[in-house]
């Protein structure tokens, strides 16, 4: 399998920062109440983190071992911030229901994850590709959450889209049921962390189950200790 | 110390925490005289009847032996040897199930009786303060005496110990239900049981014997009151009823007000501890020159018509026993040895009754109803609350189930003494002790496991560290064996130019290019050789054969080498490129240029994977 | 050794520092102007809506003052001034309900001269979504319910949520969202009714400097 | 103006933090923890090579390098244990791919049919067999870890695993087993001590 | 002959588990008639709604995880949960709001964590906390108690409201509980905080019509009818007395003292241990031996912690009443309780390593 299927793979599935890393839970938790919240906080995530991994892939070489982290965060930090500055300048009312979540992007342990562990160790196009699948995964998790919370609490789906993606997006918006009585529970935080257990739970069960079915039968061959000699 | 001799002085009775009262049920067994069973047609002696080795067998098939004589020689750490019950032949040497919750097979000398119950010689003492410690301990050793209450350690192993003992405690608690053997010895051999109280603490040089008896065997108090009136130093304490007083840890802290330190013995706190029935076993010993050859044994249960305590002979089969008591089984019966609360079943009666097996219990389903089906915990703390160790043993089942064995021993589970009150009163019905059992036996076989894989580590790092030094020394002769061909050749190449030096230029490269050629077959042959024929310059040479042997190794070595090298196409042209070298080059022992030819074929492989892969990085 | 490496990682971080900080500082830049514009007009769209453009001819958004009144909120807020021909038409103040269900709401409020309140937007809040969220004018027409009231006293009773027997609603489960509001609403209409025409006269500090550093918090 | 004062300011920050790492780097250093050590103590020194490796240490040191820890069979659902406590990972079954965990074992040679070739003894990777060329060999029983990796070069199939026989002290309390137990007492062969 | 093997001891004291838990619900037979009487008929129909939805959804989470379903349902804590749950909720709410609520207790709270005995918290007060966190409208609907109440309403009507969520006459519960001037009644814990929120006194808020002698209408009642059936517990040894006397103790004390420095502003604890959930919640809640504590001492601190939370909460939370919230604070407090309250074990004490010596 080539490294970018792998790092796919990786970033969608097996290794998928919100579900088995369990990192950047906070801002998850936060910002999951709806679609258009989630989506917006995962595309914002997914930016930083392909600038994040490329850069500091780019920079590896120079920079030491005792000052890595440091670096890093300034990385991040910088990214973040510009993202910040253009979110308020374009897409203001997003800018103002995300706005406090942003800045906690930067202290997103998924990306500092990702920085740490494969940027700062490979080359920057596989980089690029690692903070993309990492980001899209981290976005899936969030649009998967959102969706959820938003049906269960509002009975709708991509309420608000125009917030994010301009006018058009208004038609996106679906209505499945009127719910005269909300459930409040899906769009407290107490319903992300239980939605977001449900959905790492169903993971957990997909993966049990395509562990059975694919159980093929490799075998290991023994290394003897003792080769003759 | 002075705390624990200011509470015994004072007379008090301490309690402990937890603790059950499950139905008594002693009677009707407790108010049957001893009767004697009937040697039975075979006596099964298992060699082993405590912890530790088993002695050395002494006797053979088909020997007549005598009531009292030694089957086996007391083994290594102070065993204890095995009498014959009564005169017979042996009869077989075999397996046979143990007297063990496992029932695994072991070791047994069977006996049939031959009626006459004839006895080896004996030597009575008439006055045992005439005799120092040490040969009242050696008498107590040969006797076979162990702790007739519990594990059946030694005793003389017990009293031999080099401390101070300021109480000897004689426990007569019999705390579990139904059991009555200690009751019924109190009540019938009062005298006898004093006689060997004041041996042991003769022995141990106690101040102060403590007998302990709980206030459920009010005959027994009496006859032993009347027993121990002429002794100062004898003090009777009458203790609550409650399960598990009779436990070592527990009736300790009832007459002393003290705990017994975690991993620490009763004789650190200067006490010494025997059970009643020990005593008597002492005195028989020690007075009677009897050896331990039978005990009192409890029968009883629904399932028997008879009830009652008998003088068992060790080695009669639990089936004899039953038979004698009258036995009635029911579908699914339980026959339990040892108590309810800690006896295990046996699955089958033909296993001896041994040292330690105080009762035999066959209940039916209505007095003891068999446990119904494990709920799971609800954490209410029953099992707590009874613990007389201050356990938690909810806490204990979830990690023994999570076999989670660090925490289990940081929660002190080999604190726990097993008395079974937890199990007693789940309300979930969960085999606590079970659990328990199960995860200390695995804690101690990882133990096991672990000190086995440290001795691996070190015997395999050994071998390790061996054939590197073999190897070294053997890379060492073939290094010396290819600098004496060196030298030799250099001698041969000397010698050729001054021979040819006559001819003209292009003569002497033609000669020169023959000459090489000759060498390089030299060398190949003295490569080939090498080992057969070491030169003058290796003075320890080895036998002819032996070196042989090693040569046709070294050749298959060569010989699959060579394969390997051809094999590969990059080796090839890099063994040509080789051939094309100086004659110093070529000069050189072939093995090791076969040697360095997979070395390079391996690095070209190397090279090859690293460029394939960088291409499928830039695509 | 100590030396050399202090030297080389200190220099390394400063420069990462000085790049990063100037990326930032730089996108600042560029971006200062759109900001400021959204802002202006998120503002004016509230104060739009609230005061239409029937009464008033001027730029709201420049007439605005920052007024210091301990009344409406501890810190000064923006007053905006509307003038229909010339004429003062419509005042608007920014509020703070300080009692919310969780945390303080920040509403707009706005009045006719007369002192008949023109209407009142939530400008922001962090009350239950689902409950008290109903304050907004997406999710429900609560708000519009202040629209055309008039104050008649400092304790004019009628200004209470139904349940303390005043006659605004409050939204089914939620009570003291509604209650907080209105107490705000309230006591930010008798501050403009009582001071309509000092606000109109007198000359406050320009707003928009403040405000817009504000944003950068 | 504030500009250059912001650039200012982080740079000077981050030079001097910098400087303190930089110090610190070279002060506080401290020797890695031998993680590979304390893999290897775990792991049940078989030296049986069925997770690959030749040899628990080699495979101790995989797994210090991010290796799987469940691919040590005579370790079994223990070691792996042990294993993901020590690395702060999750413990998952093991791998069946390099064996199934099985009763202990030791090898047993037959010893009228050994023809003293010596191969299991250079085999044996914890010299547990004793014997000479031509003579005949035996196993230490209890310096057998039960690697098997001596049978399959004998040349006459002289090698069998047997089971460690459960004692008393070893029995694991399994009920089950009792039956079992008492079946294999009346199979067993009656032997004479002499 | 071969006889049966098995694990000791071979005794067994004769108090099982799905009995204890039966004793549980008998002993809440006394409340909950009271309950019925002030408050109508619904309990009745919200047990046999919870009940139903409890056995159903327990089957089947049991047959999914493949266990045996007969032994799960035969041990009664799925009954406990469901009558506990019922008799918490507004007797008119809604079916749906008890369906929802005992399918999360039985399915997330106790299934999802591993069964019996394996949930952190207790599962009636989960569900109960799920619902008053999302419907709060409806889990705060509690009708006036009978002498008060504006309408009568007889089985059908009960019915037909819990079902269609209004009368056959056509009136809903926000209705049925507001008086003919237009007063909706709330419960005697509301009604007080609420009256003390708009900084009305102490004997202010006592005048109001759902205010008795000694705490609400029907509530003071329904309080003493949980303390008798506590005490059938105690005396069956079915729970022991220090969880209850801990959150009595936690609960009256801070009250009485409070009560005693400002007399005008602080309910006293008489009004504390008669209103909500206090009783119910002292001796069938909190007393849930799997969430709880499990020494004697953990367990007086258990319920120490759950009284006096649930006096901070009344008197400053957000909500009228707190037992559900408290009791699942203190559940998440339990390993640290239990961790620091463990005994001694048998020869660890401190002096007995020094008495060797």
């Amino acid at each position: 399998m080539s490294e970018f299927k792998t790092l796919t793979k990786q970033g969608l599935w097996e290794n998928n920062p919100a579900l088995v890393q369990l990192l950047g839970l906070c801002p998850l938790l936060a910002v999951t109440a709806s679609v258009t919240n989630a989506l917006g906080l995962g595309l914002a995530t997914l930016f930083v983190l392909i600038g994040s991994n490329i850069t500091v892939s780019l920079v590896r070489q120079w920079v030491p071992q005792e000052i890595r982290i440091p670096v890093f965060v300034m990385v991040i930090a910088t990214f973040v911030t510009i993202i910040q500055l253009l979110m308020n300048a374009y897409v203001y009312q997003l800018y103002q229901t995300l706005g406090i979540f942003i800045p906690l992007i930067v202290t997103n342990c998924a990306i500092i994850g990702r920085a740490e562990a494969y940027a700062s160790k490979n080359k920057w196009n596989y980089a690029a590709v690692d903070g993309l699948m990492m980001g899209l995964g981290f976005a899936a998790v969030l649009v998967v959450l959102g969706g959820l919370r938003e049906v269960l609490g509002n009975g709708t789906l991509f309420d608000g889209a125009e917030l994010l993606l301009g006018e058009w997006a208004k038609q996106l918006r679906i209505e499945l049921f009127s719910l005269d009585y909300p459930l409040l529970l899906a769009i407290l935080p107490p319903g992300a962390f239980i939605g977001m257990g449900f959905i790492i739970a169903i993971k957990n069960r997909i993966d049990a189950k395509r562990a059975q079915l694919h159980k093929t039968e490799k075998t290991v061959t023994r290394a003897r200790v003792t080769a003759e000699s | 110390m002075q705390d624990i001799k200011q509470f015994v002085e004072s007379g008090q009775i301490a309690r402990f925490p937890g603790g059950i009262h499950p139905p008594e049920r002693k009677q009707p067994a407790s108010e049957q005289p001893l009767s004697r069973v009937p040697y039975a047609a075979e006596l099964i002696l298992p060699l082993r009847q405590h912890i530790g080795l088993s002695g050395q067998c002494t006797v053979a098939v088909g020997e007549r032996v005598l009531k009292g004589q030694p089957l086996t020689d007391a083994a290594l750490h102070q065993g204890l040897p095995l009498h014959a019950p009564t005169s017979g032949t042996v009869k077989a040497i075999e397996q046979r199930p143990m007297s063990h919750a496992s029932g695994l097979p072991e070791q047994a000398i069977i006996i049939s009786p031959d009626g006459e119950d004839e006895w080896r010689e004996r030597h009575p003492l008439v006055d045992y303060q005439q005799h120092d410690k040490a040969e009242l301990l050696d008498i107590i050793q040969a006797a076979g005496v162990a702790g007739l209450g519990g594990a059946g350690f030694p005793t003389s192993q017990k009293l031999a110990q080099q401390k101070p003992v300021s109480y000897l405690i004689i426990n007569g608690v019999e705390c579990e239900p139904y059991i009555c053997a200690d009751d019924r010895l109190m009540r019938e051999y009062a005298q006898a049981i004093v006689l060997g109280m004041r041996i042991l603490a003769y022995i141990t040089g106690a101040d102060t014997t403590l007998l302990a008896i709980e206030d459920n065997k009010p005959e027994a108090i009496e006859s032993m009151r009347v027993a121990i009136a002429e002794y100062d130093d004898i003090e009777l304490r009458v203790v609550p009823t409650k399960y598990p007083s009779g436990g070592e840890k527990q009736l300790i802290q009832l007459l002393t007000g003290h705990e017994v330190p975690s991993k620490q013995l009763p004789i650190e706190m200067g006490i010494i501890m025997q059970n009643v029935g020990t005593a008597f076993a002492v005195k028989e010993a020690v007075i009677d020159d009897k050896p331990l050859i039978e005990r009192v044994v409890t029968l009883t249960g629904e399932c028997i018509e008879h009830p009652g305590n008998v003088w068992a002979p060790l080695g009669t089969p639990v089936d004899a026993l039953l038979d004698y008591a009258g036995f009635k089984p029911e579908k699914d019966q339980r026959v339990i040895m040892g108590g309810p609360m800690m006896g295990f079943t046996l699955p089958i009666t033909a296993v001896p009754v041994v040292k330690t097996t105080n009762c035999i219990l066959v209940p039916s389903k209505q007095e003891l109803p068999p446990p119904g089906d494990e709920m799971a915990c609800i954490r209410c703390g029953a099992c707590a609350e009874v613990c007389p160790a201050s356990l938690q043993p909810q806490q204990l089942q979830w990690l023994a189930k999570a076999k989670d064995y660090p925490a289990l021993e940081e929660n002190n589970l080999f604190d726990c003494i097993e008395c079974g009150a937890c199990a007693f009163v789940c309300p979930s019905e969960i085999p606590l002790v079970h659990y328990y059992r199960q995860a200390k036996s695995q804690i101690r076989n990882q133990a096991r496991e672990q000190a086995k894989a440290e001795l691996a580590k070190q015997r395999f790092e050994a071998r390790q560290a061996r054939l590197e030094r073999e190897k070294e020394e053997r890379l060492e002769r073939h290094r010396k064996a290819a600098e004496a061909r060196k030298q030799m050749q250099q001698q041969q190449a000397e010698e050729a130019p001054q021979q040819e030096a006559s001819h003209d230029g292009k003569s002497s490269a033609v000669a020169a290019a023959i000459a090489r050629a000759k060498a390089k077959k030299a060398a190949q042959e003295g490569g080939n050789a090498a080992a057969e024929q070491p030169t003058g310059s290796q003075p320890e040479e080895k036998s002819k054969k032996s070196a042989a042997v090693a040569a046709a190794i070294e050749r298959a070595k060569a010989k699959k080498a060579a394969q390997q090298a051809a094999s590969e196409s990059e080796a090839g042209a890099d063994r040509s490129a080789g051939s094309e070298a100086s004659d110093e080059a070529t000069a050189q022992p072939r093995p090791a240029q076969d040697k360095s030819a997979a070395v390079a074929a391996a690095i070209a492989r190397a090279k090859k994977k690293k460029q394939a892969r960088d291409q499928e990085d830039k695509q | 050794m100590t030396l050399n490496s202090m030297q080389k990682n200190g220099l390394l971080l400063g420069l990462f520092a000085l790049v990063s900080t100037g990326l930032v500082l730089g996108v600042e830049a560029l971006t200062k102007e759109a900001i400021g514009e959204q802002q202006r007009a998120q503002t004016l769209a509230s104060l739009n809506e609230i005061i239409p453009p029937t009464l008033h001819d001027n730029d709201l958004y420049h007439s605005c003052g920052l007024l210091s009144e301990p009344a409406l909120s501890e810190q000064p807020v923006p007053v905006y001034r509307g003038y229909l021909a010339g004429e003062p038409s419509a005042l608007a103040v920014e509020a703070v309900a300080p009692n919310g269900y969780s945390g303080k709401i920040r509403l707009l409020v706005a009045i006719k001269p007369s002192g008949e309140v023109l209407g009142v937007r939530t400008l922001q809040h962090q009350e239950t979504p689902g409950l008290g969220d109903k304050i907004e004018k997406q999710k429900s027409d609560w708000i519009t319910s202040f629209a055309g009231k008039r104050l008649r006293s400092q304790d004019d009773e009628r200004w209470a949520v139904q349940r303390d027997g005043g006659m605004f609603d409050q939204f089914t489960g939620a009570t003291i969202t509604p209650r907080a509001v209105v107490g705000a609403v309230k006591s930010a209409t008798w501050y403009l009714q009582q001071n309509s025409t000092q606000l109109f006269q007198t000359s406050l500090p320009n707003c928009h400097s403040a405000l817009e550093g504000e944003s950068h918090e | 103006m504030s500009f250059v004062v912001g650039l200012l300011a982080i740079g000077a920050l981050a030079l001097i933090f910098g400087l303190i790492l930089g110090f610190a780097a070279i002060k506080f250093k401290v020797e890695s923890d031998p993680i590979v050590e304390q893999i290897d103590e775990i792991l049940p020194q078989t030296q049986c090579g069925q997770c690959g490796y030749p040899g628990c240490r080699p495979y101790a040191e995989a797994i210090a390098n991010g290796d799987e820890i469940n691919k040590c069979p005579p370790g079994g659902e223990a070691t792996i244990k042990k294993l993901a406590d020590l690395m702060g990972v999750e413990a998952k079954p093991l791998d069946s791919a390099h064996g199934e965990e099985s009763v202990k074992k030791v090898a047993v040679i037959r010893e009228d049919e050994c023809i003293g070739c010596t191969k299991c003894i250079q085999a044996c990777p914890v010299d547990a067999i004793l014997g000479a060329a031509k003579q005949m060999h035996t196993v230490i029983e209890h310096e057998c870890t039960g690697c098997d990796l001596c049978v399959e070069p004998c040349p006459v199939d002289c090698i069998d695993m047997v089971e460690v026989e459960t004692k008393p002290e070893t029995w694991q309390w399994n009920l089950d087993s009792v039956k079992q137990n008492i079946y294999k007492a009346d199979t067993i062969p009656v032997k004479v001590v002499e | 002959m071969s006889f049966k093997v098995a694990a000791a001891p071979h005794g067994h004291s004769q108090k099982k588990t799905n009995q204890v838990m039966a004793w549980v619900v008998f002993a809440l037979i006394p409340g909950v008639l009271i309950q019925s009487y002030f408050f109508g008929w619904g309990v009745w129909f919200q047990i046999l709604i919870a009940v139903s939805v409890a056995y159903l959804s327990e089957s089947i989470c049991v047959w999914a995880r493949e266990r045996s379903a007969r032994q799960a349902l035969r041990d009664n804590t799925a009954l406990v949960t469901a009558v506990l749950l019922a008799i918490s909720i507004p007797p008119l709410a809604p079916w749906w709001i008890i369906v929802i609520g005992t399918l999360f207790s039985i399915v997330v709270v106790k299934q999802v964590y591993g069964g019996m005995g394996q949930n952190i918290f207790n599962p009636a007060m989960a569900g109960y906390v799920l619902l008053l966190i999302s419907f709060p409208v409806q889990m705060t609907h509690w009708l006036p108690a009978a002498p008060i109440a504006p309408y009568d309403l007889g089985i059908w009507q009960t019915l037909h409201t819990i079902i269609f969520e209004y009368t056959p006459s056509g009136y809903d519960v926000e209705q049925l509980r507001t008086t003919i001037d237009g007063i909706s009644m709330a419960t005697p814990l509301d009604g007080v905080k609420t009256a003390l929120d708009q900084g009305q006194i102490l004997a202010e808020a006592y005048q109001q019509p759902m205010m008795a002698s000694l705490a609400g209408i029907g509530w003071q009642w329904l309080n003493l009818g949980f303390l008798l059936g506590g005490a059938i517990l105690l005396q069956q040894r079915v729970i022991r007395w220090h969880i209850p006397v801990g959150f009595l103790a936690g609960l009256l004390i801070p009250s009485f003292l409070a009560h005693i420095f400002a007399p005008s502003v602080m309910p006293g604890p008489v009004f504390h241990a008669l209103s909500g959930a206090t009783m119910l919640g002292a001796f069938f809640i909190a007393t849930d031996p799997v969430s709880a504590a499990t020494s004697d001492r953990g367990r007086l601190l258990f319920g120490l912690l759950i009284g006096v939370l649930v006096w901070i909460i009344r008197t400053w939370g957000g909500y009228p009443d707190a037992v559900a919230f408290a009791v699942l604070l203190a559940n998440l407090c339990v390993p640290i309780i239990d961790r620091y309250t463990r005994p001694t074990v048998y020869g660890h004490h401190v002096g007995a390593k020094h008495d060797t010596e």
